[in-house]
């Protein structure tokens, strides 16, 4: 299995404005703090965590929309980070992206066929107008919108096949990697279940790689083969799907999917939830040491003092916690 | 808040200091001068003349001293009212214009207020078209087509009010003496208030009629509450908020239509100082009534912005 | 026994300048004291308008007909002051959006506060102590601090709990929640529903949990209803319903999920097409374009619901013909 | 192979009809409520019908600007002599002066607001499409210039620099382009925030084409909304100005100099402010009525 994208200890902090008058200060949030990972070839990365974070900026930084303040993105081996705007451009044809909002993130004043002919006259300015077309056309039977909707507007579509056209924008310039961001949480759970399984018959057809944010376990949990667990802009746990669903070694995984509710009434019942305590800390004032001990069970006054390294678990399985073991 | 009120004096200082730079070398660039229209004054009265005002010198020189001037609160000679210091004459214009302004002021904030929530509260009824007919009426007319016909109607055919005259007169000063000082301004803060009752009223409307459509007052009638203190207590304040910021707008829109309004009810307030000077190049003067009228809306803008933060809490002042 | 709730033939319409829209038709249930309901459909499926008609809270081009008895009153039929004494009282309502659910302006302990002196004309003092005694049950910490700060000074969760509170204040004996996790984390959600599964156990008060999402309602309710496009598809027992459910479109809801339960790396069973427009629904069943069971009569006849076995209802030709 | 030809021209056909489905764009949608809304309509009628007296209306008329009717000072309005409007107390005809005043007058509200937009669009937009510091700076420098008496400046203007019809124009102009860069800078910022917006530049679209195909459309509505308010309160201002005797000068005029003359006359001859008050107040209710019917029609929130 081939590396197509590495990321080394990304960072990505928004400086913000605090205090009065007399006493401005720069405060950065940490949004992103040193996350590192790796996505193979035609591999599906499950990004999971609460809102704040980190996630989506991750997303962006990963594909240049916000820059990063340190560290490297490699896509096959290039350093994305120190790449002229237009090198950058040509770059985004193999990297494209999937929002939450599908209706948002589609211009309403264009129809379907002019939002998904985008990308493809950004890519190639030259390319013929029924060359076009029948790109166009292919990639909405792929997507599972009709002919007929070719020359209708956003506003006529419901969520779903939003994010239908959404998906064949990101899919037109056939690219090897899509990062999605939380692209099914705004749609109905019938709906949803049909972009999942769009989203993984496009995976399969075309090899292409996902990085898929999502809040949702077990969404993740069905679509990746392997997982990322981010708290507060930290990497918290990184596995396969099966480990980490199986054998959770970060308390805040474990408190994650332990509160997912069970549509089992017997199962949903019995079962063991971690309840963590309180909220998320701010990201301009995050705790020290572990950024997760406010909440956390197991916090001891280690836990206070170091910054816990991520660990290999064995079995690519890492960890960032003073107490996996 | 104090704080945040000193940092926006300090940016009014510089304010200021631009709005009378400009109004200066402006003022001060077009050919022609004060003393061009009297043709009967001899070559060396002209030359006297324009030395007594420094006219004489460079005119950076004369800037220079201007603002010296100003700076110790003195705006110089008036120049075609002889004999008069600019302060002196806004000492007895301001008085005038601003008993005329803050009435007009308060009275359209009041009434336009009123109306938008009577408005809103009867939204898509006869009592809301009404309302909103009467705003239009207010807008399309402008106040100097609605100065002379008031005049024309409540002055020369009623009998009832003074016009053209500080005195009071009329039937309404006879049956009601108490209320009689007041006669002469009512003709003008009519006039002055119509067009801002017109705007804040509708403004009011919108504001309100979005405000109620807000979660958190369903929420307020969930708990059973009364609709009055749905209306007063959860609803009003955040549908003042853009009436608040519009009133910036109007209390500078205000004090420029004193001019218009104080030209035709002949009120010796500064907007007729103002017109006089800047036709006869009278620079201190109508400097002078600049630099008074820009710290009033500087300073009322101000108020304006504070009193949005007492009304909205998720505004923190001093950040 | 009585039931304290009932809804006989309740229809919402919406007129609008495309026409109108018929967003709850002919709307039938009831609920017990002490029972947890929960209404399950999707958006648009009419589940919020149902709770909003009856608390007399819909919006201005709104209209209900049928009846809303709670305890034995016509909530349809009352004026609004004679509203005003029921509901924040005997019958409470958690919102969705906390964040944009409660009066931004107005310190929070203040609008704790006026529910109690509106309705059970409370002192300042006393009702203070009520309210301090509701937050401690409800685990919000700092009261005295909290109670001083606005709502922008809250996190999600807590106001939540704030919602909460202020509908626990007057121990009202039907609370509608809508959708009260839906805006939340996944570790906050867990908070909340924990709180209502206390909440369950320590009152005598009905419950009506409106929700999306059928895993809360696995783990919280007693008794569901299924809406579809503005109807009543299914209703029953929660332990009936998802071990059988019966409607094609729940059986449809139940196998669509991602579930962390389940086996992995089979395809989710996705309900096909998309929901339903409530402008133009059909004059059959309107899922019967989605429906992997359908006939020709679904699209021309619409099902009524029947009785399967005592307590279950569903709507559909299907279970009729087997 | 008939059969294979056969279900090819079939689905030819079917991709045919296909393609000729139209979908509403939001453009058409907000025309149609447009033209739904009668008072909008009503004052699309009357402005124009206004608009085309201004042209034709002196041409109708026997008189002319220059003819001063010894016989018939002030006359009331009439069908005799074809002094429809009547006269002024110079014996000019006043259903001449009236539409030579519309000219003037709507030439002024549109011109001054061609300005205006001009200034506003290109500030609002920079400020809004640059953000950070530079927007700061920007909207500063506005913030500062609202605080002023700005209809002191015109009138430093115009009476400092001479009164011709060219330097209302620009005065006016000059002064009146805040608020557009405003309405153009909030604009710019929301839609810069929009995710479609993100998504066209994640598609690797070049800056121009992202300024052209998403931004100007969606920011656009708004502004004209804005354009249609800002035309008759320009009227105003001149009005003001010739009120004061400040605006445009003989043997040019404009409404504002008809009405300033009228009120004077107010007590004998009271169609002299009557007439062209009208005028300016029926094109007042247009604009309004237009402006407020294009942001219902943009804006679809029932109000």
């Amino acid at each position: 299995m081939s590396t197509v994208l590495k990321v080394e200890n990304l960072k990505v902090h928004f400086p913000i404005k605090t205090g009065g008058v007399l006493k401005r200060r720069m405060v950065p949030l940490k949004a992103v703090d040193g996350v590192s990972f790796e996505v193979n070839a035609g591999e599906c990365l499950g990004v999971v965590g609460e809102s704040g974070c980190g996630k989506s900026t991750l997303g962006r930084a990963v594909l240049q929309l916000i820059k990063p303040t340190s560290g490297r993105v490699l896509w096959l081996g290039e350093d994305l980070c120190g790449l002229s705007p237009e090198h950058m451009r040509q770059k985004r044809r193999d990297l494209q992206l999937v929002f939450q909002d599908p209706l948002a993130s589609l211009n309403p004043r264009l129809t379907v066929a002019e939002i998904i002919r985008e990308p493809l006259y950004a890519a190639e300015p030259d390319l013929g107008r029924d060359e076009a077309d029948r790109r166009i056309d292919e990639m909405m039977a792929a997507v599972g919108l009709l002919p007929e909707m070719r020359n209708r507007y956003p506003h006529e579509f419901s969520g779903g096949q939003c994010q239908r056209i959404a998906i064949a924008r990101a899919m037109v310039l056939k690219p090897k990697l899509i990062i999605c961001d939380e692209p099914v949480s705004a749609l109905d759970v019938s709906i949803q279940a049909q972009v999942i399984n769009l989203l993984r018959k496009l995976q399969r057809d075309y090899g292409l790689s996902l990085i898929f944010i999502s809040h949702d376990l077990s969404v993740v949990r069905h679509l990746c083969q392997r997982v990322m667990v981010l708290y507060l802009g930290h990497m918290m746990e990184l596995a396969t799907r099966d480990d980490l669903f199986a054998k959770p070694l970060h308390p805040y995984t474990q408190a994650l999917i332990s509160a997912v509710p069970i549509p089992d009434p017997a199962k949903e019942r019995d079962k063991e939830i971690i309840v963590l305590s309180g909220d998320l800390p701010s990201p301009m004032n995050p705790p020290s040491g572990c950024v997760f001990r406010t909440r956390c069970p197991k916090a001891t006054t280690k836990c206070i003092k170091d910054v816990p390294m991520p660990e290999d678990a064995g079995n690519i399985h890492t960890v960032a916690c003073h107490h996996w073991r | 808040m104090l704080s945040y009120a000193l940092k926006r004096l300090g940016i009014a200082a510089p304010t200021l200091f631009i709005v009378v730079s400009l109004s200066f070398f402006l003022m001060h660039m077009a050919p022609g001068g004060p003393f061009d229209a009297d043709a009967n004054l001899e070559p060396q009265v002209i030359e006297n003349l324009k030395a007594a005002y420094d006219l004489d010198k460079p005119l950076v020189e004369q800037y220079i001293i201007y603002v010296g001037k100003v700076f110790e609160g003195d705006f110089g000679p008036s120049i075609i009212y002889q004999d008069r210091s600019v302060s002196q004459l806004i000492a007895t214009g301001l008085p005038v214009s601003l008993r005329v302004g803050l009435s007009a002021i308060f009275i359209a904030a009041l009434i336009g207020i009123t109306l938008g929530i009577t408005a809103a509260l009867n939204q898509n009824k006869t009592t809301d078209y009404a309302v909103m007919a009467a705003a239009m009426t207010g807008i399309a007319v402008p106040s100097f087509v609605l100065a002379p016909l008031m005049t024309l109607i409540f002055g020369v055919i009623l009998q009832m009010l003074p016009i053209a005259t500080l005195e009071p007169s009329g039937s309404f000063a006879r049956n009601f003496p108490a209320l009689a000082p007041m006669t002469p301004y009512i003709l003008p803060v009519i006039a002055l208030a119509i067009p801002q009752i017109a705007v804040i009223s509708r403004l009011t409307r919108g504001a309100m009629i979005e405000v109620l459509r807000q979660n958190y007052i369903r929420t307020a009638r969930a708990k059973g509450l009364a609709e009055k203190r749905v209306v007063w207590r959860h609803a009003l304040q955040a549908g003042l908020l853009p009436v608040v910021s519009y009133l910036g707008p109007a209390i500078a829109g205000i004090v420029t239509g004193a001019v218009v309004v104080e030209s035709i009810f002949q009120l010796p307030g500064m907007g007729r100082f103002f017109i006089q000077g800047a036709i006869n190049r009278d620079y201190p003067l109508v400097l002078g009534i600049v630099i008074i009228f820009a710290s009033a809306i500087i300073i009322m803008n101000l108020l304006v912005d504070l009193l949005y933060g007492l009304l909205d809490p998720k505004v923190k002042l001093d950040a | 026994m009585n039931p304290i709730f009932s809804l006989e033939n309740l229809n919402v319409r919406f007129a609008t300048k495309e026409g109108e829209v018929a967003a709850v038709s002919d709307l039938s249930f009831s609920l017990q004291r002490g029972e947890c309901l929960g209404i399950v459909g999707e958006s648009g499926s009419g589940k919020s308008q149902t709770f909003l008609a009856t608390m007399g809270l819909l919006a201005a081009n709104g209209s209900t007909t049928g009846r809303a008895l709670f305890q034995g009153q016509d909530l349809l039929k009352l004026d609004r002051d004679a509203l005003n004494k029921i509901r924040g009282d005997r019958l409470a309502m958690i919102f969705q959006d906390s964040g944009t659910s409660l009066t931004p302006h107005m310190k929070v302990g203040d609008q704790l506060m006026e529910v109690l002196t509106t309705h059970k004309g409370l002192s300042v003092e006393a009702a203070r102590k009520r309210i301090l005694e509701v937050m401690e049950s409800i685990r919000i910490p700092e009261v005295d601090k909290r109670l001083s700060q606005y709502p922008h000074e809250f996190s999600g969760g807590m106001r939540q709990r704030v919602m909460i509170a202020m509908a626990l204040l007057c121990e009202p004996d039907l609370l509608i929640a809508d959708e009260p996790t839906t805006a939340l984390d996944v570790t906050v959600q867990a908070q909340i529903l924990q709180l209502f599964k206390a909440l369950k156990h320590h009152t005598n008060s009905a419950i009506v949990l409106i929700t999306h999402d059928l895993g809360v309602v696995a783990g919280l309710c007693d008794r569901v209803i299924v809406m579809y496009g503005g109807r009543v598809v299914e209703e029953g027992a929660v332990a009936d319903i998802f071990a059988r459910p019966k409607h094609p479109y729940t059986k449809g809801l139940l196998n669509c999920m991602p579930r962390l339960d389940q086996d992995l790396d089979t395809e989710l069973q996705a309900i096909p097409g998309q929901p339903p427009n409530l402008q133009k629904l059909p004059p059959g069943c309107a899922f019967a374009d989605r429906c992997a069971v359908v006939t020709d009569r679904c699209k021309t006849e619409r099902p009524v619901l029947r009785d399967y076995a005592p307590g279950e209802r569903a709507a559909c030709h299907a279970l009729e013909a087997a | 192979m008939a059969f294979f030809q056969a279900q090819r021209d079939a689905q030819i056909q079917l991709m045919d009809a296909a393609a000729r489905v139209r979908g509403r764009s939001l453009w058409k949608d907000a025309a149609e409520r447009f033209a739904r809304n009668k008072a909008a309509m009503t004052g699309v009628v009357a402005l124009s019908i206004i608009a085309i007296m201004s042209i034709i209306g002196p041409m109708i008329s026997p008189h002319t600007l220059e003819d001063l009717a010894w016989d018939a000072i002030g006359l009331p309005p009439t069908f005799e002599n074809s002094h429809w409007f009547g006269t002024d107390d110079t014996g000019r005809d006043m259903w001449v002066l009236t539409w030579y005043g519309a000219r003037v007058s709507l030439t002024i509200g549109v011109m001054t607001t061609v300005i205006a937009l001009s200034i506003g669009v290109a500030y609002g937009a920079t400020a809004g499409y640059l953000g950070g510091r530079i927007d700061n700076a920007m909207m500063r420098f506005v913030d500062v210039i609202y605080a002023l008496p700005l209809l002191f400046f015109i009138i430093i203007l115009v009476t400092i620099f001479g009164r011709n019809i060219f330097l209302v124009f620009v005065a006016i102009g000059c002064v009146e382009w805040l608020t557009m860069a405003r309405i153009v800078r909030g604009q710019t910022l929301s839609v810069k925030r929009k995710e479609y917006i993100e998504a066209a530049l994640a598609a690797g679209v070049k800056t121009p084409t992202i300024v052209k195909r998403h931004v100007i459309p969606n920011v656009i509505g708004p502004v004209i909304v804005y354009v249609t308010l800002l035309v008759p309160t320009n009227i105003l201002v001149e009005s003001y100005l010739s009120f004061l005797g400040l605006g445009v000068q003989e043997p040019l005029t404009s409404w504002g100099v008809l009405i300033s003359r009228g009120a004077n006359a107010l007590e004998t001859a009271p169609w002299l402010l009557l007439i062209p008050a009208t005028c300016l107040a029926i094109t007042m209710f247009c604009f309004n009525f237009i402006g407020d019917g294009l942001r219902d029609a943009l804006d679809p929130k029932d109000r």
